[in-house]
């Protein structure tokens, strides 16, 4: 990593070895998802009551998110205080403690040690030493903080407060799909991409793609070019959303440039695609990227969460979270569960990402002293009325080199 | 022989049309294989279990199949990849009425360009069959696999 | 249709049943595939080949496999995992009087949690099959497995 | 029971014959499951649907199977492995005149020393299937694989 | 590695870096195995006659273990003097001689070159150089020791002795089980285990865990903390045992504490567990740990040795030898054979421990930083009349500090 | 690597670090496979007509050969301009123009970016910057060299050319086989061997072991130390070739050396073994080696050329394209496919090569520090009118340490 050459300021090249050298690997963990930043561990609909246990991960860091009996949510590491173990390996499940197999050393739902066996030994032998103190071997806890039923958690020490963290235009882009409704959880998908992590980044804050390689988008006029469209980031440039309106299925100056846009292409089953409007506003698309783990996903009527999970540089896990709100009527959750075929591992969308994703790897792997161009829309950071542009991409690396000091 | 041991054989005939349909780019024969009104469905194990209604692969008619193949062969874009079914355990669960219940076991192995083979994926195939025109026809089924973890993408139905 | 084909089918189903019991968390429906004094034993290939008499799984009854299974349920601390089994090639080699002799090859495939699914082991059966009340069960399995190194814990019967 | 399905229940019987001949070190008997002036080839996926002649394994006669056979035995060096077939799917497709035309989809799993069982190679069976004295036999198998890459050395027939 | 922080003297805590560095490992091959130790290679009984040979390791170094016309045992590195082929594919055989496929060079069974093929050249051609010797170029030859019917290996030039290495109270325990009769090997089990190789003499030195994690064990009383029991270390702390004597299946207060004791827990083929007495002493469970490589295994009357087999930094292979004595009448065999159902991948009560391990390397992986903590029956390493205690464990590492200056 | 020992000029002993060490592996790409040198990548034959193209390596690095519409050859980068995605996924095929899938940038057959999707932007909003200029983000581009329908590439700014490359010796046995007639590709095998690249050259650069290993070459007298045979190399050492001439089944001096000789071994069907004379000159089998990753094989009727693909250290893959001549009858091409049948992964002989290079690995990996000995045939890089010799590997290391700089 040392001897690799980046320009200070650059933000039109992306130098290849980014993606795979595993200092900067390590260094990400410790930095982006180890340092002040809020990542995504579930939504609190997974865990509905007192015990109700979920996996989940910051980075590459397994932790266990729990709600104990007061309601309250829990984040601690899924590692045992006395001798490392990965005490949870159930995926989900509930509980009334947190008992590591190996020795039975017992935790409370707030990861406090509450039992040690044999403690006091037997008859007057053996067991911990006098001075041996439960308070000084709890789980290891971290920072929780959870809006309108998204939870997140923080390694940090001192976290800024969730709200500060998203900023105001952020803040209003997710409260507009989490807007307090109780949720409903409808399943997941999990796929493992042979990429780098960033490249899911660079995916969806990328608007230019999506004009061009999805047939599905440009030729149902789902998200496309030439409609009205934003792109929208936080002060930092870490977060930012993509926003857009549905068109429809005819030619325009733009298509005649989408080599995608397939004009005589039709479903035989509509019901494919047949959204209804259900958020205020004009915009029929959201796609929200929030530093460093999550993607809010609205298209039509499909709503997801999109976890990363980081698997070494080359590689990371994708797990989509579908849900919808509690009050939804059979029609609108068929209709989410219809739509949810153009995302996930199989999506008639979705596919074309991963698999862009793997490709982006596999090029870009062999020649870690080439880069990436990014001068669509300019080579600034900034808003912008258009979907023509690289700028969140940009905005994404600034924030980056600060915070990884490169 | 009992009529049970010969509705295997017929079940079993169809699982290999099935697979022939998937592995040997006959896209095209799959979706016959189904009824007008059948139901596709896959589905992780552990959502299948808790009982939640996603599925990474949803179809609720025929021409949703067709749509899926047309997709496959115009819309997606993916990496060349070969697929290999290996069907096992057909049996018949029960029949009830017009329909036969059926199950199988199934492993899906990949072989992706300058790649050697590896597993894709393995499960569990949860059927409803009907007899249409004296052919065996899928109402239903489910694609159950057990691992809840896609390597990279599910391009083709399982 | 010949009664050495006949008899293949219905040893199909003895395994797939099998499969089905193991797979599909049906534990306590797998001894009851074995007869009361029925042998239950997993071998390395290369111990076999020797000859030598250990078993990595020995169970000589089938309470012992009862055993087994309640150890599973109520003993055993193991991470959790989905198993599924191919079974292939089944073929009657002989009946002796009313002791037939079977084989077939197996492969289990192994999902463990946040994992891909991977082969687990990969071998063939060794059968003593008898019927009881006009059922078929095993009065042997002999598991030969090809590979002399299990990958982690073998948790569940091959 | 239709003729179909029996004659299906014996190309499969050829079949579990074939992958026991390789799999548990009965070499001499493969050959015997072919015809004298029978024909073998295992060819690469991209290769067969170029329509390329070469073949990875280029046998023309029973005596070239029997050739390879004692090459196994006493002249090529390689390290021992254990090799299991799983064949599924198989399936009539056609009969012209004497001839049957079969398929079927099959993997192999590879077991070196020391090492754990891996995916060795997967592909299909097309063969011609002939009836010589009552007993089924192969005028010709081609072993089309998905891979183009083989894992080290292709030592034994697939 | 460098950079890591481990207090001098510090026998309580064990940071987590050691179990996945990859420059720990390597130094562990060269200082630990490939320094003055002996390592288990394999039973005399497997090689009986003249040209038997095992393929065996040490550490990860791969050797051949192979008996000469003169009865007597040698352990040579797999690996041709020539170019380094590993010449010995086959796990076990017989042999005349040691044979290179690649150009036929041809060993003794010692591992001296006795033939080079066309050395002299053809018709005045090609061959060797005329001061190419023979002896230059034999097979890499480590010392060998056996003693009663189990053989060990060192590569290190001047090892003590096997006696003295053991030392009297190891040798004792040895003995114990290796009394000098001739063995059977009754099979083998092999997995691998995809943890640090370390967590393995960790586990077996800790009888703490196995009154608490084996249902079987505490259940039956095979292995209970209420029962008489001790630790013995040698003077080094690096080999010790575990000391036991069965008990029943009754509570008493300490199962109270165990949350693994069943009393209602039955049999239904009790053969499982007819223990007879078969060694002199009141002791029913022996479990002895021999620096770095073998574990000797003698619960009620099932034995093996158990080999590790380092599979790089996160995985190692264990390898089981079970045996009995040639001496055994059939109904011996019999219970062996039953009894060992309890160990191996398949075993009622190893795959607990093999779980374990698996778990407690997946949940110190992602924290390398973290330690695990070493406190219990205090924090000073000295044999115990009990089994309440972790002190084998701080033997151990007091001396692998010393063996690896760390 | 630094810490390695090497004595300078030492050319008799290789160190085994050489073939596993990762700093090693970097080098060689960068300063063999992407130095001056030229690395084949393919047949013309596999090409034909306008935008035929084929999937290549130079070393690790993947590439595309495709030919143009005035008939020219081009090689360039599989890897996007704009962000770096693998753009060509199909291993061989036919197209009017290179697109990358992602957004549709779109190069034409000698890799000139020709268009950009919405560079202009939509409405007067967002695009490409005014001054972005096509020409500053074409495909990197390859030199090309092509003789007699054999085609390679080279990453160096100003590559020698090929014959000069070559050298007259190598060019005169390369103009054997390719004598400028059309050439006719009869199919491909590929293995991914898990051993060193280094490892195939210094096999075929062995004469020794063929007349050892192969049971079919020394029985049937294809390839034999007691027949007239030559080794020739370049002036530099980095190519050579083994030239030989067939003999019969029977016992000689040189056999009763040969424990691989076997009088009794017949051929039930003799078709396997038929060949017949088709080249100038007494030679019936040139085993031609190219540095950095050519082997051309000539043996009786069976002609491939090999390619080298190396993947890590610790694998590469071996791909052998199998050809004859456009004007080959019936018989001849059915020869040809008979004789197949001793190449490749399952070659009659070739099996025993690709074993032998996995045993080696396999040996020398776990002792980077011990070293192959290159004595036979003395210690001197030299021609030799016989086979006994390992001059041409001692050849290949001078070039390598040179090449290297090690
Ligand atoms: S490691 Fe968790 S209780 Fe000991
Ligand atoms: S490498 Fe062993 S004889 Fe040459
Ligand atoms: S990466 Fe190729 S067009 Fe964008
Ligand atoms: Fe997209
Ligand atoms: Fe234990
Ligand atoms: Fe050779």
């Amino acid at each position: 990593m040392s001897d690799r050459a980046w320009p200070p300021g650059e933000l039109t090249r992306v130098p290849f070895w980014l993606y795979t050298d595993a200092e900067v690997y390590a260094r990400e963990q410790q930095r982006i998802f180890g340092g002040p930043s809020w990542c995504y561990v579930g939504l609190a609909a997974e865990v509905p009551g007192p015990g109700d246990f979920l996996r989940s991960h910051v980075g590459d860091y397994p932790v266990v998110l729990v709600r104990d009996e007061s309601g309250a949510l829990n984040v601690v590491a899924n590692r045992c205080a006395h001798r490392g173990v990965q005490f949870c390996q159930r995926p989900y499940g509930t509980a009334r403690e947190l008992m590591c197999p190996y020795h039975q050393w017992t935790y409370d739902l707030r990861g406090k040690l509450r039992a040690v066996p044999l403690r006091k030994g037997l008859r007057g032998q053996g067991g911990m030493p006098a001075d041996f103190r439960l308070e000084d071997h709890a789980l290891e806890r971290l920072g929780v903080a959870e809006r309108h039923g998204v939870v997140f958690a923080s390694r940090a020490a001192a976290p800024p407060s969730l709200e500060d963290y998203l900023g105001p235009a952020m803040l209003a882009l997710f409260d507009r799909v989490f807007d307090g409704r109780a949720l409903r959880v409808l399943g997941h998908m999990r796929q493992r991409i042979r990429g780098n992590w960033k490249l899911m980044f660079e995916n969806i804050k990328d608007p230019y793609h999506a004009s061009l390689l999805h047939v599905f988008l440009v030729t149902f006029g789902l998200f496309r070019a030439d409609q009205p469209s934003e792109v929208v980031m936080d002060t930092t440039g870490r977060h930012a959303a993509l926003v857009s309106r549905r068109g429809e299925q005819k030619a325009s100056a733009a298509t005649a440039e989408m080599k995608s846009f397939k004009a005589d292409f039709r479903l035989r089953d509509a019901r494919l695609l047949d959204p209804v409007r259900e958020f205020p506003g004009e915009a029929t698309v959201v796609m929200q990227t929030i530093w460093p783990n999550l993607i809010v996903q609205q298209q039509s009527n499909t709503l997801a969460t999109r976890q990363l999970v980081t698997r070494g540089p080359d590689a990371f896990d994708l797990i989509w979270t579908f849900f919808g709100y509690a009050d939804d009527d059979a029609a609108m959750t068929a209709r989410r569960l219809r739509q949810a075929n153009l995302m996930g591992p199989a999506g008639l969308v979705s596919v074309d990402d991963s698999e862009m994703m793997e490709f982006s790897h596999a090029g870009l792997s062999p020649a870690p002293d080439a880069a990436a161009v990014l001068e669509l829309g300019g080579r600034d950071v900034a808003d912008t009325p258009h979907m023509i542009t690289e700028t969140a991409i940009r905005g994404f690396y600034r924030h980056y080199r600060e915070v990884m000091e490169l | 022989m009992s009529e049970r041991l010969l509705l295997r054989l017929e079940l079993e005939e169809l699982n290999a049309a099935y697979a022939a349909a998937l592995d040997e780019d006959a896209l095209e024969q799959w979706p016959e294989l189904f009824v007008a009104d059948a139901t596709y469905r896959i589905v992780p194990r552990d959502d299948f279990e808790r009982g939640l209604p996603l599925a990474v692969m949803h179809c609720e008619s025929r021409a949703m199949l067709e749509d899926r193949v047309a997709a496959l062969r115009r819309a997606s874009v993916y990496a060349p990849r070969a697929l290999r079914h290996l069907i096992s355990g057909v049996r018949m669960q029960r029949i009830d009425g017009a329909v036969i219940h059926a199950a199988a076991s199934y492993a899906v192995l990949q072989t992706l360009p300058e790649e050697l083979t590896t597993v894709f994926s393995a499960g569990r195939y949860l059927d409803e069959v009907v007899r249409e025109d004296g052919v065996l026809k899928f109402r239903s089924r489910i694609v159950v696999f057990d691992s809840v973890l896609v390597p990279g993408s599910l391009v083709y139905p399982l």
